[in-house]
């Protein structure tokens, strides 16, 4: 190869390179300038757990330890005793490690009443690790804090205005595609 | 931590000033050193991609311990590694600080029974601030290092002390819990 | 060779299960048909014993074949295959680490994944996951009939009565 | 290949041994190389793995079968699912469960949409080896949008715990199929300025072509699978050898390469993720937008005694299982095949003779994982 196509082979691929590269300053940026605007997530997205009461503040939990034998990680730890009055268990203690936590929502998938729900707040970073070893207060105070969770038994459920539990759209729930379309399908038809 | 910000610290106005100013500089200027470990360091590479953008703040990544300030650990802390991390943290200039990123650094996480993990890296290195998460997000990485600025704002030179390091050194010097076992 | 060996088919590969002493000839045999890819070697602490798994896979015709070695507990000592497949080198290296299996004849055994001070085998049955011994652990007696030997020849006319026998009853 | 320390050996002290590693800002994690160097030229290369030890086969043996799923994501992190499906497989042909057509597909669609991710961020970081930053931003650009896909659906970015034994974990999210198809007319787009910035660029050439060469018996007889040994010139891939879920379904080719270099090596890659494009378009057509996502399993997962072994080609090549159970709920040994594991074992032959920034190269078109070559 001559010296001269040498050249123009470097000068045509720097070209091409650079023509790649000026394409991009024309596209709008993606950058979501996080702690300015905080970011959209997805509701079944898994940042952190919570513990759901009724809209009358009752528990939801009905204390079976489904939760505890499902965890990967054994991160949830459940006492409980008999209710003397009325049938069931209360809730002596329900801690779960959040510092240790892997986060896979495998407790959301065993819970038979969806007590416990992932919900998206995941700013939890910290100076002491100990503000991170979940108890039921913190749990609970998590779910009121929260707009919207999952939990695969009743799927996404959000929190009204006026602090009413309410089922989300179709448009948000996962699956929600089949309530969607079913509409169409009755017209057609 | 005495470092943090407190009312009853005395102010002066002369030297008081200088702090923050140097303190501003430094806060405004963390360069964190390239050590990625795990599954939480593809994370890390993610907060300074197009979307996340920790360029914004200032935030470089330096590949050599003694031009960075912030060490990242960003994963699973074994025994074998643990004697490398430490011997960077003492390479890194002070003042210097650390992020435990992730179940694995802070406590050791979805492993920490497992035979050869040490069960958080603050065995090793004194850490500012944890990130729970397995992995976090870029974002939750993004808030940890806003609040190391905040932290490193606060403090103030002239009261310096020597800072705790942990003399925990069992986890570095015996490769097993128990290594003394018999071969079989 | 043949006597100590017992062929079976699991899924869709050939699994062989043969004594310590004929594995090296099996090995050999297999690399003469060509089975030219391995996949892994795995051990397996089966409780009485250590086990070896080496799985093998012929790239002409995509044809599976998995070779089982059993060894005891005092002398888990099985002929390095190393020569015939370099790719199962380091699974022979992590199955030392891991479980203490020897093998003869491989370049260089040492540890892989924990370091060379380390003195125990994490994998054995007889730690738990931390390392520690499990209390009570006793190894299982070696079982009977051995796995390598072959079942008993079936005897179709007399096997065929008893289930028609057992249907009617 | 013995065991090197870093004392030159008597007679050749010539030789310079430098430690590369585990902190280097190119060894992709945690990989420590001992290599002797004479000059520029290294003479002998010792690779040393081990510092990201998580005890994976330890832990899931004292975990239950459903629980074992969210630890295999953990290995090879960054193709997320990728390593759930071998031992789902596995459990489900002990038990013998059915899975859904409909699952089957969407399986695949996320297998393959965390192939691009990962062929994606190996883009990225091996330009970033071979000293260009721009694609590094570019493609995980690109990667945030498959991301996103995932989370809206899977609840997770990287390690989703999605699949499951029968099917998938929840339905997809309405948007899904529309996102996918979305994204891929802009993958196709983007594809053409990585041509451009990696294949065609004369910097990659000079550092490639003709760089760690090797060769169809020696890539076979190590182990070696994926795009390492499909750019040897052998065009075994365990998705047409030994089809899974819906991957007979779909029409797909096989790139190899006869050269056996790193250049083939990196383009291979780019070959593969033009495949996952098609595939992810005709999965598109062809899932049912509504349906079962989830077969009939028992409640608890006990498979019977036994042992089985499954593979699937995750970005790195053969990602196996070997799953023995002994009847109760908890497996009694998980044994992994890693992919990365095997292909890192050529690291010795691929770098002796070669030159120092060579290494480097090489390493990049090798793509090792350290969660999956250490476990």
């Amino acid at each position: 190869m001559s010296l001269l196509q040498e050249v123009w082979q470097a000068v045509k691929a720097i070209g091409t390179g650079m023509a790649t590269v000026h394409k991009r300053v024309y596209e709008e940026a993606p950058t979501e300038f996080y702690p300015y605007v905080k970011p959209d997530l997805p509701p079944v997205s898994v940042q952190s757990l919570a513990l759901v009461e009724n809209e009358d503040g009752s528990e939801r939990c009905i204390v079976c330890l489904q939760c505890e034998r499902a965890c990967p990680a054994q991160v949830i730890t459940i006492e409980r005793h008999r209710n003397p009055e009325g049938k069931g268990f209360l809730i002596d203690r329900f801690d779960i490690d959040l510092v240790n936590c892997m986060y896979c929502a495998a407790c959301v998938e065993a819970c038979p009443v969806s007590s416990i729900v992932t919900i998206q707040d995941f700013e939890m970073s910290t100076y002491d690790l100990q503000t991170l070893k979940a108890d039921v207060d913190f749990l609970h105070e998590q779910a009121r804090r929260a707009r919207q969770w999952y939990s695969p038994k009743f799927g996404v459920e959000v929190r009204t205005e006026d602090g009413r539990i309410e089922k989300a759209p179709p448009e948000m729930q996962p699956g929600g595609l089949a309530e969607i379309l079913k509409p169409a399908e009755e017209v057609d038809s | 931590m005495g470092l943090l910000g407190s009312d009853e610290r005395p102010r002066d106005i002369v030297l008081g000033t200088l702090d923050d100013l140097i303190n501003m500089a430094r806060s405004r200027s963390m360069w964190p050193l390239t050590f990625g470990i795990a599954c939480c360091a593809i994370e890390m590479m993610a907060t300074w991609d197009p979307k996340i953008d920790a360029d914004r703040f200032g935030m470089f990544f330096r590949n050599t311990p003694r031009q960075a300030d912030v060490m990242i650990v960003s994963g699973t802390v074994n025994k074998k590694l643990a004697k490398r991390l430490r011997r960077l943290y003492d390479q890194m200039a002070e003042p210097k600080w650390v992020i435990s990123m992730g179940a694995c650094a802070n406590q050791g996480g979805p492993f920490r029974q497992g035979y050869s993990v040490v069960e958080g890296v603050d065995k090793i290195v004194p850490v500012d601030v944890y990130i729970p998460g397995c992995p976090p997000r870029p974002e939750a990485l993004l808030q940890a290092l806003l609040l190391l600025r905040d932290k490193i704002a606060d403090r103030e030179l002239r009261y310096k002390k020597p800072r705790a390091i942990p003399t925990d050194y069992d986890v570095l010097a015996e490769p097993g819990k128990d290594g003394r076992l018999p071969v079989l | 060779m043949e006597a100590r060996m017992k062929q079976e088919r699991l899924y869709d590969e050939d699994v062989y299960t043969v004594h310590p002493e004929d594995y090296r000839a099996l090995c050999e045999r297999l690399a003469g048909e060509g089975y030219d890819f391995p996949r892994a070697i795995s051990g397996i602490d089966m409780g009485y014993g250590l086990r070896v798994t080496l799985q093998l896979t012929r790239m002409k015709d995509l044809a599976k074949v998995t070779v089982r070695t059993d060894v005891p507990y005092d002398n888990p000592v099985v002929p390095s295959v190393t020569d015939l497949w370099p790719g199962v080198e380091w699974y022979e290296r992590e199955a030392y680490d891991m479980l203490g299996l020897r093998f003869e004849g491989h370049p260089d055994l040492r540890r892989i994944l924990l370091e060379d001070e380390w003195a125990l085998h994490p994998l054995l049955k007889r730690y738990d996951t931390g390392g520690y011994p499990v209390p009570g652990w006793e190894p299982k007696p070696w079982p009977d009939p051995e796995p390598w030997a072959p079942p008993p020849p079936p005897e179709p006319e007399e096997a065929g009565e008893a289930d028609e026998g057992g249907e009617a009853s | 290949m013995s065991t090197m320390s870093l004392e030159p050996v008597p007679g050749r002290s010539d030789e310079m041994i430098v430690n590369m590693g585990p902190q280097h800002p190119a060894t992709h994690g945690v990989l420590r190389v001992v290599l002797g160097l004479e000059g520029e030229r290294i003479t002998r290369a010792v690779p040393h793995i081990g510092y990201l030890h998580r005890n994976h086969e330890k832990i899931e043996e004292a975990r239950t079968y459903p629980m074992v799923i969210p630890y295999t994501d953990r290995m090879d992190y960054v193709s997320g699912t990728q390593n759930e499906l071998p031992f789902v497989l596995a459990v489900e042909d002990m038990l013998g469960i059915e899975v859904p057509d409909r699952a089957k597909k969407i399986r695949t669609m996320f297998f393959e949409l965390y192939r691009l991710a990962s062929h994606l961020v190996w883009m990225g970081t091996a330009m970033l080896d071979l000293g260009a930053i721009s694609p590094f931003l570019y493609t995980f650009w690109d990667r945030e949008i498959i991301l996103g896909i995932v989370e809206k659906t899977a609840g997770a970015r990287m390690l989703p715990n999605y699949y499951t034994f029968g099917g998938v974990r929840r339905d997809v999210h309405p948007d899904f199929f529309k996102d996918v198809a979305d994204f891929l007319d802009h993958m196709e787009r983007r594809m053409v300025d990585y041509e451009h910035l990696v294949l065609e660029s004369p910097v990659v050439h000079a550092r490639t072509i003709g760089v760690g060469v090797l060769s169809k018996e020696r890539a076979v007889a190590r182990g070696v699978s994926g795009p390492v040994l499909r750019a040897s010139g052998v065009a075994y891939d365990v998705r047409k050898a030994f089809p899974y879920d819906a991957y007979p379904d779909v029409e797909f080719e096989i790139p190899t390469s006869p050269d056996g270099d790193t250049y083939a090596r990196f383009w291979v890659r780019f070959q593969e993720m033009y495949q996952s494009i098609r595939i992810l378009r005709q999965l598109v057509e062809l899932t049912p937008k509504t349906g079962p996502y989830k077969g009939k399993a028992p409640a608890r997962i006990k498979p019977p005694a036994g042992e089985r072994y499954r593979a699937v080609e995750n970005s790195r090549g053969e990602l196996g299982v070997l799953v023995v159970s002994d009847g109760t709920d908890k497996p009694y040994r998980v044994k992994h095949r890693g992919a990365a594991f095997s292909n890192l074992q050529i690291v010795p032959d691929l770098f002796e003779g070669a030159k120092f920034s060579d290494a480097i190269a090489i390493l990049a078109s090798l793509d090792p994982v350290f969660g999956e070559i250490d476990r």
